[in-house]
């Protein structure tokens, strides 16, 4: 005789953990495989100082993605960032030999803050939709840059060179950069702030349905115009570390950004409609995103166009064995 | 008579075409509960949105507590004081039921939101509602009706001095209001004003102590309830006499057709279940919140997957993957979640019509529009639909409009097979009983009816014989002779069926 | 190793990819952006082979971060010697530090770093992009020496901000700029490629009546103005005059089929360079700082001589 | 139809901009046969785009989005230049026609890819075309091996470049594909079918609409359409490019069909508006040449007019700014009665 499992009710926690998490643990698990493969496959790979590498060269897209989390959880999408990088990074560049360096971060952060506020402005009380505004600020930042310069501005402030060769050493053979250790605190504040704070709340509540909000008496204006204002300074920090990272400004940085993040945070298991995903989701899809880089680097014979077409194969799988997973689980439990 | 805490005069709101309140006057004193009346369409829920800021009015003006208001928004208007359910369950399914109730005021400690405090105060305050569920689960997760209660728990929790409640028992049994009821007396006591919506009279008859009735966005009258007899309430509500729920009371034969849909042992999220339904035969489902109706219907449909049994329909056995499947065997399905599962908010009344009829026919095939207009033409009256503009969009209709429109998309199918889930579900008396006779109608001419309604009455009224559920369980199945009474349902269901 | 004679010696790098004898050499291109990076990326491909150096490849899809990435990935790996062509000029400090900590030596193809530290890398090959667009600018000044009224120029751009636009258009305009008769009346991007060169030009066409001279960053794009400038029922070559950069082989049969006036070589095939000095380098030999590759200007005359030898 | 009075209103405005700044913006001349003039410029190069909008516009009205056009465009191109560069002779009209269809039917292919990972296996949309817009630019590369396939087709030339009655063909070819998109949506019920599935998607499985098979129909579709516009673009300038044909393409598209009025949010779509926002964008880039907008600034300029026109269309901004001016006079309201409006 068949019998038909009825939901029990389990403890609170056990219940709620595996069914929200299962995305995030499944891509964390694809993750570990993907490294192992890598490792058994290509010599020197499986060290530890590969992934710290990872971090080390994806801090800056970290930081940006953290910012897009926020956005697409409220269910919007902002194309501006990697413009907006590209900007503080021509912004810096330019002011740096002739002003103290806290004050450019200071600067940078602030117009960065002020660029995503008015977006965010624009789209709730003009009700236009997301992608189109940020669209228009996308052209404006990078427009903004070339008319700035239209070269490639080095930069030799100390401060910001101090940065960008410090080595921390974890252990013989490890170490990070600072900017890892900024892109981590980004990362667990924003953590913090979307399940511990109230404006975090009401993000996940304006994502499920902004509609709802509204009428449950959310601050829903407050809410999405802080999202667009929090990604536009994660944007702005992203782009400082990008400073660091290369020392220099330029109107072409940071180049389809915007894209590598919104992929990070997909693969993370956000959903674009909102109201669903984890940060920590989003941290794993940045790593999957430059663990695939490393992987093609360590294969070392693909030509430009075989790169490409292994990326979105490796892209391909890794979606599918996560969407596969996903769903099995999901039925399995109920 | 004590000074209105809320004092509406003059109220008109305009939507283009429809001019939804007219003149309209309302007032509401404290420790009262206020029964506001009124057809499908009134304006009864435009009143209480023109109140809390979501729509601004055209004219009028709105006092509080003495002083003049124009709320921003609902936002503002919580803050002063005014804690609102709104028709629709307005809830977000992607939070979790306790987030659902205090999001917006937790808990919290120097800023940090405090999980645990929220979940015990959650449930705390469900288990005064009889609602012993895991709160920490995401509200998709329950039915509609648990939807609906968590909505409530959520206003009634809102520190406020008026309290208002938009249709909160569309969807509650009789067990769910009575918890409702007790909670707004104490509310009451404690000085709290109630506006209250229902189309369900004897609930007003028991709960209410004034009303104030509209008839299309004009103000007919105020009223004490103890002073205006059903009869003349249901009169001045939609403007003329109402004979026909008396006609339907008696009770239908048995039927004894050819079987139509025979399940065996079919199981999927209820437990297996063996069920038969005979052609013209209008089967009724009985249980309590989440007790699996609503499932029982989506296996039969091929929303769900059932695990396990066989199903025949029409003596061939058949294992329906989609819906599509079983529509082709002319099974039809009237969801009770027709925000989520039923509308189209964006197509017009026409398009939202014929979607179904559409779907079978496939794309190729359109049907021509002269088709589209008779039909639509024909259902809006048939069921009263207004207003009665076809190219209006679904969405800027009221509840119970909407609510005919998709039963509307289901009868024009002529399934053999009609499913009803909640069907009348927001839907005024005048329209109940349209649907009613028409349910009546349909099962004497062949139409078998599978018919769920948490209101016993109405389940009693129409089936040939009601089967009844427990905790996801097919516990009886009653022959709906003299003997069936509400009384015997209700502790069938009680019982488990120990009948 | 197979077919490496070439031993590590004095200044080589301690350490070895795979600990055997090939030299492993890390190139980071910036992408394929056009058939001219293609040409390029495969000139090092075929040359390594026959150089029998064990190449690791990786494509930036013209992304600096990329590069770097890349070059940081290589230094992981262990490289012999590291080689690329930077996206931009700046910001290859910290990365080339490491390498140098790594006991990597880098060489730079087809552009400059503008690092202050010249000891981060051991040579730079590859083309002088101001000098191409002086060249281009010398040809013309030449040819309307005896002109006396205005000389009507557009200019069609490379990618805006991209090094070569900017630096073939200011080598351009610095040596015409002398004389006041040429008058660079409308200038856009078109992208480097055909089908903008063909739009742009198109409404350039029709804005300005009066064309005489069109100077293109690239072949590709003088290409497609080529089309735009018959649509309009003119003759390139005769009623435009036409100077582009590359001469890729479509690019040589136009000129030698007279629709293009001048062509400014930039070559691609650096790869035989590369290795010999990849070689020379980690035998301890030293190179000079700069090496230039070989490249020259073509009229159509030369452009019919040298069309059926072209490689690319 | 007055959905479309905005945007039709803001084309207008854009050449007026011409009319002032540029001579003889709007002189259409007969030249070598055909027609030949600024307006027909911007007909005639904003046909691919033109083409991939419309195609867009359906994948958004089923609330979905398609990022690999652009590799589509470039796949599609490639392929058929290739194909036409191995042929003996390049102007026989079969061989040509062999190109086409198997650029074409390589195009299909690609799309019943997406909307099968769309549909079937559930990927969100966006990234679910994300692998081909990145694996497709390398494809299209693999396809030219890195090089421009340079080609010598006059039937090919046709497609892009040519005229036909003195009308630029790709406008033939963007009637024709229009008027079929809007006999199969209009007339026939698909239009319905789509609206109702990006309206609300379950809704529409429990009305038996037979969503999976109707995605993958309009992702083929959509993918369909980027390679008419790719043979388009690579006939226009007789080569292909793997890496630059219809790059960025996508976003252009997608503004389009967002200034036509159709909300990638799903539901609704105006194949009208998507023709008038995909002009509106072809005469923007025409201008910003022919007035001689710098090219560092050629973006701000975008910025700005996008901004304007957004904002222009949008009611709620049109109902704030504007408001003094047309607030709607309640009819009922009694002379003297105060009137409360919501800010
Ligand atoms: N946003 C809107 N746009 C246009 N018309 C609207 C809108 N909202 C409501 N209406 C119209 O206003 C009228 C009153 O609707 P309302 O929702 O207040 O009715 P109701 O009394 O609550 O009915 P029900 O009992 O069905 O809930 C209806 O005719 C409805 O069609
Ligand atoms: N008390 C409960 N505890 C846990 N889960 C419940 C409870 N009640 C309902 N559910 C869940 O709600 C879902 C809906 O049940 P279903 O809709 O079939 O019930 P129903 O009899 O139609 O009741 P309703 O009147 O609420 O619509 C089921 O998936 C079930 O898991
Ligand atoms: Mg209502
Ligand atoms: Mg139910």
């Amino acid at each position: 005789m068949k019998t038909v499992a009825l939901p029990r009710r389990l403890p609170a926690g056990l219940n709620r953990m595996p069914r929200n998490y299962l995305p995030v643990l499944v891509t964390g698990a694809l993750f570990i495989a993907m490294f192992t493969a890598g490792g058994i496959r290509y010599e020197g790979f499986a060290t530890g100082q590969i992934i710290l590498n990872v971090f080390i060269d994806n801090a800056f897209l970290l930081v940006v993605a953290v910012g897009m989390t926020f956005v697409i959880l409220t269910g919007g999408i902002d194309l501006s960032v990697g413009s907006v990088v590209a900007l503080t990074t021509m912004i810096a560049a330019s002011l740096l030999p002739s002003t103290p360096s806290f004050l450019v971060i200071l600067l940078v952060l602030a117009i960065g803050g002020v660029l995503g506020a008015a977006m965010g402005a624009i789209i709730h009380y003009f009700e236009i939709q997301p992608f189109i505004v940020t669209l228009a600020g996308m052209f404006l930042a990078r427009g903004l840059c070339y008319t700035i310069g239209t070269d490639s501005i080095p930069i030799s402030d100390p401060t910001f060179t101090a940065i960008a060769q410090t080595r921390i050493d974890l252990a013989p053979e490890l170490w990070i950069s600072p900017t890892v250790l900024i892109a981590l605190a980004v990362v667990l504040v924003a953590t913090y702030t979307l399940h511990y704070t109230r404006l975090g709340r009401n993000v996940y509540a304006v994502g499920g349905n902004e509609q709802s909000a509204l009428l449950m008496g959310l601050p829903v204006a407050r809410t999405k115009i802080a999202v667009y204002t929090i990604s536009g300074l994660c944007s702005a920090l992203g782009g400082l570390l990008l400073s660091f990272y290369m020392l220099s400004g330029y109107g072409l940085h940071a180049v389809g950004m915007e894209l590598d993040a919104i992929a990070a945070v997909v693969i993370g298991g956000t959903l674009l409609t909102g109201g669903s995903g984890y940060l920590l989701g989003t941290v794993l899809g940045v790593l999957v995103l430059g663990l695939i880089q490393t992987v093609i680097s360590f294969e070392g014979t693909l030509s430009s166009w075989w790169t490409k077409i292994v990326i979105g194969l490796l892209l391909l799988v890794f979606i599918l064995l996560q969407r596969l997973i996903v769903t099995t689980g999901v039925s399995r439990e109920r | 008579m004590a000074e209105a805490i809320l004092r509406m005069t003059g109220i008109g709101k305009e939507f283009p075409g429809v001019k939804a309140l007219d003149g309209v006057d309302f007032r509401l004193l404290p420790g009262e509960v206020h029964a506001l009346m009124g057809e499908n369409g009134a304006g009864k829920s435009t009143l209480i949105k023109v109140l809390t800021g979501v729509y601004s009015i055209d004219s009028g003006e709105i006092e509080l507590a003495g002083g003049r208001v124009a709320f921003a928004g609902p936002l503002e208007a919580q803050k002063a004081g005014i804690s609102t359910v709104y028709q629709e369950v307005n809830l977000c399914r992607n939070l979790s039921v306790a987030e659902n109730v205090f999001i917006g005021r937790e808990p919290r400690k120097f800023g940090r939101i405090r999980w645990r405090e929220m979940r015990r105060r959650t449930a705390e305050l469900l288990r005064q509602l009889d609602l012993p569920i895991d709160v920490s689960k995401p509200l998709s997760h329950y039915s509609l009706a648990i939807q609906q209660m968590v909505a409530i728990a959520r206003a009634i929790d809102i520190d406020a001095r008026v309290l208002i409640l938009d249709e909160p028992t569309s969807s509650l049994d009789a067990g769910e209001v009575a918890q409702l009821f007790r909670v707004m007396r104490r509310l009451k006591e404690q000085g709290i004003a109630i506006l209250f919506v229902s189309h369900f009279l004897d609930q007003i008859y028991e709960i209410a102590d004034r009303m104030t009735i509209l008839r299309n966005g004009r103000l007919v009258g105020e009223y004490v309830t103890a002073e205006l007899p059903q009869v003349e309430l249901v009169g001045k509500m939609i403007g003329r006499e109402l004979a026909e729920l008396e006609r339907l009371d008696e009770r239908p034969p048995a039927r004894t057709s050819d079987t139509l849909v025979e399940a065996t042992e079919l199981g999927g999220k209820v437990a297996p279940f063996s069920l038969t339904i005979r052609e013209g035969e209008v089967v009724g489902l009985a249980g309590l919140l989440g007790s699996g109706r609503t499932e029982i219907a989506r296996l039969l449909f091929g929303a769900d997957h059932a695990g396990t049994g066989t199903l025949r329909i029409g003596g061939d056995q058949v294992n329906l993957r989609t819906p599509r499947a079983a529509m082709a065997r002319g099974v039809a399905f009237c969801s009770e979640n027709r925000r989520e599962e039923g509308l189209v908010p964006e197509l017009t009344v026409r398009e939202n019509l014929i979607l179904a009829l559409q779907a079978r026919r496939g794309w190729s095939r359109p049907v021509p529009r002269k088709k589209q207009d008779e039909l639509v033409a024909k259902y809006i009256k048939a069921l009263n639909i207004r207003p009665d503009n076809p190219e209006m969009l679904i969405r800027n209709l009221s509840g119970g409009n909407q609510q005919k429109v998709l039963l509307a998309r289901w009868l024009i199918l002529e399934p053999r097979l009609l499913i009803l889930d909640e069907p009348t579900r927001g839907i005024d008396v005048g329209a109940k009983a349209e649907i009613q006779k028409l349910v009546v109608e349909l099962s004497d001419g062949g139409m078998a009816v599978l018919f769920i309604s948490a209101e016993l009455d109405e389940v009693l009224r129409l089936s040939h014989k009601v089967a009844v559920l427990r905790d996801r369980r097919l516990v009886a199945e009653l022959p709906n002779d003299d003997t069936l009474t509400t009384d015997v349902l209700m502790e069938t269901i009680a019982s488990g069926g120990a009948r | 190793g197979s077919g490496g004679d070439t031993t590590a010696e004095g200044g080589a790098p301690a350490t070895s990819g795979g600990g055997d004898s090939t030299i492993t050499m890390g190139f980071a291109q910036v992408g394929a952006e056009s058939g001219w990076r293609t040409a390029n990326t495969k000139s090092v491909q075929e040359s390594a082979k026959a150089a029998g150096i064990d190449l690791k490849f990786s494509d930036a899809q013209q992304k600096q971060e990329n590069q770097i990435k890349a070059i940081r990935s290589y230094i992981q790996q262990k490289v012999d010697v590291i080689a690329f062509s930077p996206v931009v000029e700046s910001g290859w400090d910290t990365v080339l530090q490491e390498a140098k900590a790594a006991n990597i030596p880098v060489i730079l193809t087809d552009r400059a770093v503008d690092s202050p530290d010249k000891t981060l890398y051991k040579t730079f090959l590859g083309s002088d992009f101001v000098e191409e667009g002086k060249k281009a600018g010398q040809w013309l000044v030449e040819q309307y020496a005896s002109e006396t009224g205005d000389v009507n120029i557009v200019e069609l751009q490379g990618t805006t901000g991209s090094a070569p636009a900017n630096d073939r258009k200011s080598g351009f305009a610095e040596v015409i700029g002398a004389d006041p008769k040429f008058k660079v009346i409308a200038s856009q991007s078109g992208d480097f490629t055909r089908a903008k060169g063909k739009e742009v030009m198109d409404a350039f066409l029709k804005a300005n009546p009066d064309i005489d001279v069109l100077y293109a960053h690239n072949d590709d794009m003088g290409l497609g103005a080529i089309e735009a400038i018959e649509g309009a029922g003119k003759v390139p070559g005769k009623d435009i005059k036409i100077i582009t950069v590359d001469a890729v082989k479509d690019g040589m049969q136009a000129l030698a089929d007279g629709k293009i006036n001048y062509i400014v070589e930039c070559s691609p095939l650096l790869g035989p360079q590369l290795m010999d000095l990849a070689k020379k380098v980690l035998a301890g030999e030293t190179v000079p700082e700069r090496v230039v590759t070989e490249e020259t200007t073509f009229t159509q005359e030369q452009a019919k001589q040298a069309l059926p030898s072209r490689q690319y | 139809m007055k959905r479309l009075a905005w945007p039709a209103g803001i084309l207008a405005a854009l050449l007026l901009v011409n009319l002032i700044f540029t001579d003889h913006f709007f002189q259409i001349e007969i030249k070598e046969g055909h027609l030949y003039g600024s307006l027909i410029d911007i007909f005639r190069f904003g046909a691919p785009l033109i083409l991939v909008a419309l195609g867009m516009t359906l994948v958004i009205a089923t609330k979905g989005i398609d990022l690999s056009v652009g590799s589509v465009v470039a796949i599609s191109g490639a392929m058929a230049c290739l194909q036409i560069s191995t042929l003996e002779a390049q102007d026989s009209i079969g061989g040509v026609l062999g190109a086409i269809g198997v650029a074409l039917a390589l195009s299909i292919a690609l799309g019943i890819g997406n909307g099968f990972l769309v549909a079937v296996i559930g990927i969100q949309p966006i990234i679910a075309t994300l692998i081909l817009m990145v694996a497709g630019r390398g494809l299209a590369q693999l396809i030219t091996d890195g090089q421009i396939i340079t080609i010598n087709s006059d039937p090919y030339k046709l497609i892009g470049g040519g005229y036909w009655l003195t009308l630029p063909f790709g406008i033939i070819i963007v009637a024709v594909v229009l008027a079929l998109i809007a006999f199969v949506t209009r007339r026939l019920a698909l239009g319905l079918l789509i609206e109702s599935v990006g309206g609300n998607a379950e809704a529409s499985r429990l009305s038996g609409i037979r969503s999976h098979g109707l995605l993958i129909v309009v992702y083929a579709f959509c993918a369909l359409c980027a390679g008419i516009a790719g043979l388009m673009i690579s006939s226009n300038v007789s080569s292909a490019d793997g890496n630059n044909a219809g790059l960025w393409i996508e976003l252009d598209a997608i503004l389009a069909v967002v200034i036509g009025g159709t909300s990638l949010a799903g539901g609704r779509f105006s194949l009208g508006g998507t023709v008038l926002g995909a002009l509106i964008i072809q005469t923007l880039t025409t201008t910003i040449y022919s007035i001689g907008v710098p090219p560092e600034t050629t973006l701000l300029f975008k910025a700005l007019v996008v901004t304007i026109v957004c904002l222009l269309q949008s009611p709620a901004f049109r109902a704030k700014v504007f408001r003094s001016r047309r607030k709607p006079a309640p009819p009922t309201v009694p002379a003297g009665e105060k009137v409360t409006v919501r800010t």
